[in-house]
């Protein structure tokens, strides 16, 4: 298995893609499955989600695991 | 309690009154509150056309539960529910429903108001804007 | 704005939609708050049968009009109406509905709590509670 | 002409009727219209109304207006 990542908004727009994938070996942290698959820093104020919870960079991540990546949210109303 | 993610137009006044005549409130609720968030024509001065909605499925709605949760923690409260809006927006298009129901008004008042404004900071949607510059995405306001 | 004291159902989802679809919002309003207060079958304790609500005719209608005003002069809102019933009622009947409609949902909010706070200490409303001691009139309360 | 009373509420029930009229000529302010009209003393937190406006019991009244005496209010919800 491996982990499932996701971006969503200006995020997955500025990476050109919505979702990758990483061998979970290579990484221990969600802060190490970013460094992974973006080749950029991690923007100030993106939030990290790991399996759909809020979490932390140094947060654990494991085979099987689904770890996002995303701006600051903008829903609700005015 | 009632948590939908819906990309239909919603119609927050038929919501309400569908969910209340599902509901056996029995004459122990006293007070509803409902806040509905409708998208408006204008932002930070510039009119707006049109909005996509972006959101990250089943973590939205288990946020969504999360804060509902929370709110019957906090105060004394019946019954709650909350229907947002995905996709592509009209202005005056409702975006946004939020409904509690309490034996009395502060609470539901209280707890009506928690959810909206948890929601707004944890609930994860993105609104993309079509302005006459073009598309942009909102940032985070108050 | 709108003021209504009706001796028929209430039915405040209705009155709500119907009200909007009179109005040309056109994108302006970003935020609705509405409240409705319904009949409990309790009231400090005591099973509460049926209610009767007495009232002064004009001068409710004159206060109403007064506390909404002064809503629509502290809060930026762009429409706010109140409807209230007097006459006979039963357990789980709608009593009241308050709503208010702005650019901005704190001010949607506040416009919402003042109009029914207001109203509660001063339109001249008196409920008779049927209880199975008799009838009694309501003490005024918080 | 005449300064027309009305009563509501617990108020009414205890003087036993809703409405009565007074001769302005004998009365000078919403206190007078109480005594010459109720046979009672003014039952602590009445509230008066002048012409459909609260007032104070100093209130002036004259011929024409209407003077109303009721208890606390008790609309709304919950």
């Amino acid at each position: 298995m491996a982990i499932t990542v996701r971006f969503f908004a200006g995020i997955r727009e500025r990476l050109g893609r919505n979702q990758a994938q990483v061998d979970a070996s290579a990484v221990a942290s969600a802060a190490d499955v970013w460094r992974e698959v973006a080749g950029v820093p991690l923007p100030p104020n993106t939030l990290i989600a790991v399996n759909q919870e809020y979490a932390q960079p140094g947060q654990a991540v494991r085979d099987g695991d689904e770890v996002a990546f995303f701006p600051p949210v903008t829903g609700g109303a005015a | 309690m009632s948590v939908r993610v819906i990309d239909t137009p919603l119609e927050p006044w038929r919501e309400v009154a569908a969910f209340e005549a599902t509901q056996k409130f029995a004459g122990k609720v006293g007070a509803a509150c409902v806040f509905v968030g409708t998208m408006r024509d204008y932002n930070q001065d510039t009119t707006v056309r049109s909005m996509v909605l972006e959101h990250y499925p089943a973590m939205t709605e288990r946020e969504l539960e999360a804060i509902g949760n929370e709110a019957a923690r906090k105060w004394t409260i019946e019954k709650w529910m909350v229907v947002h809006r995905h996709g592509a927006l009209q202005p005056s298009d409702p975006i946004v429903l939020v409904a509690a129901w309490s034996g009395h008004r502060e609470q539901a008042f209280a707890a009506c108001r928690y959810i909206i404004e948890a929601l707004k900071t944890r609930a994860p949607f993105w609104k993309q804007e079509q302005t006459e510059n073009g598309a942009r995405w909102v940032e985070r306001q108050t």
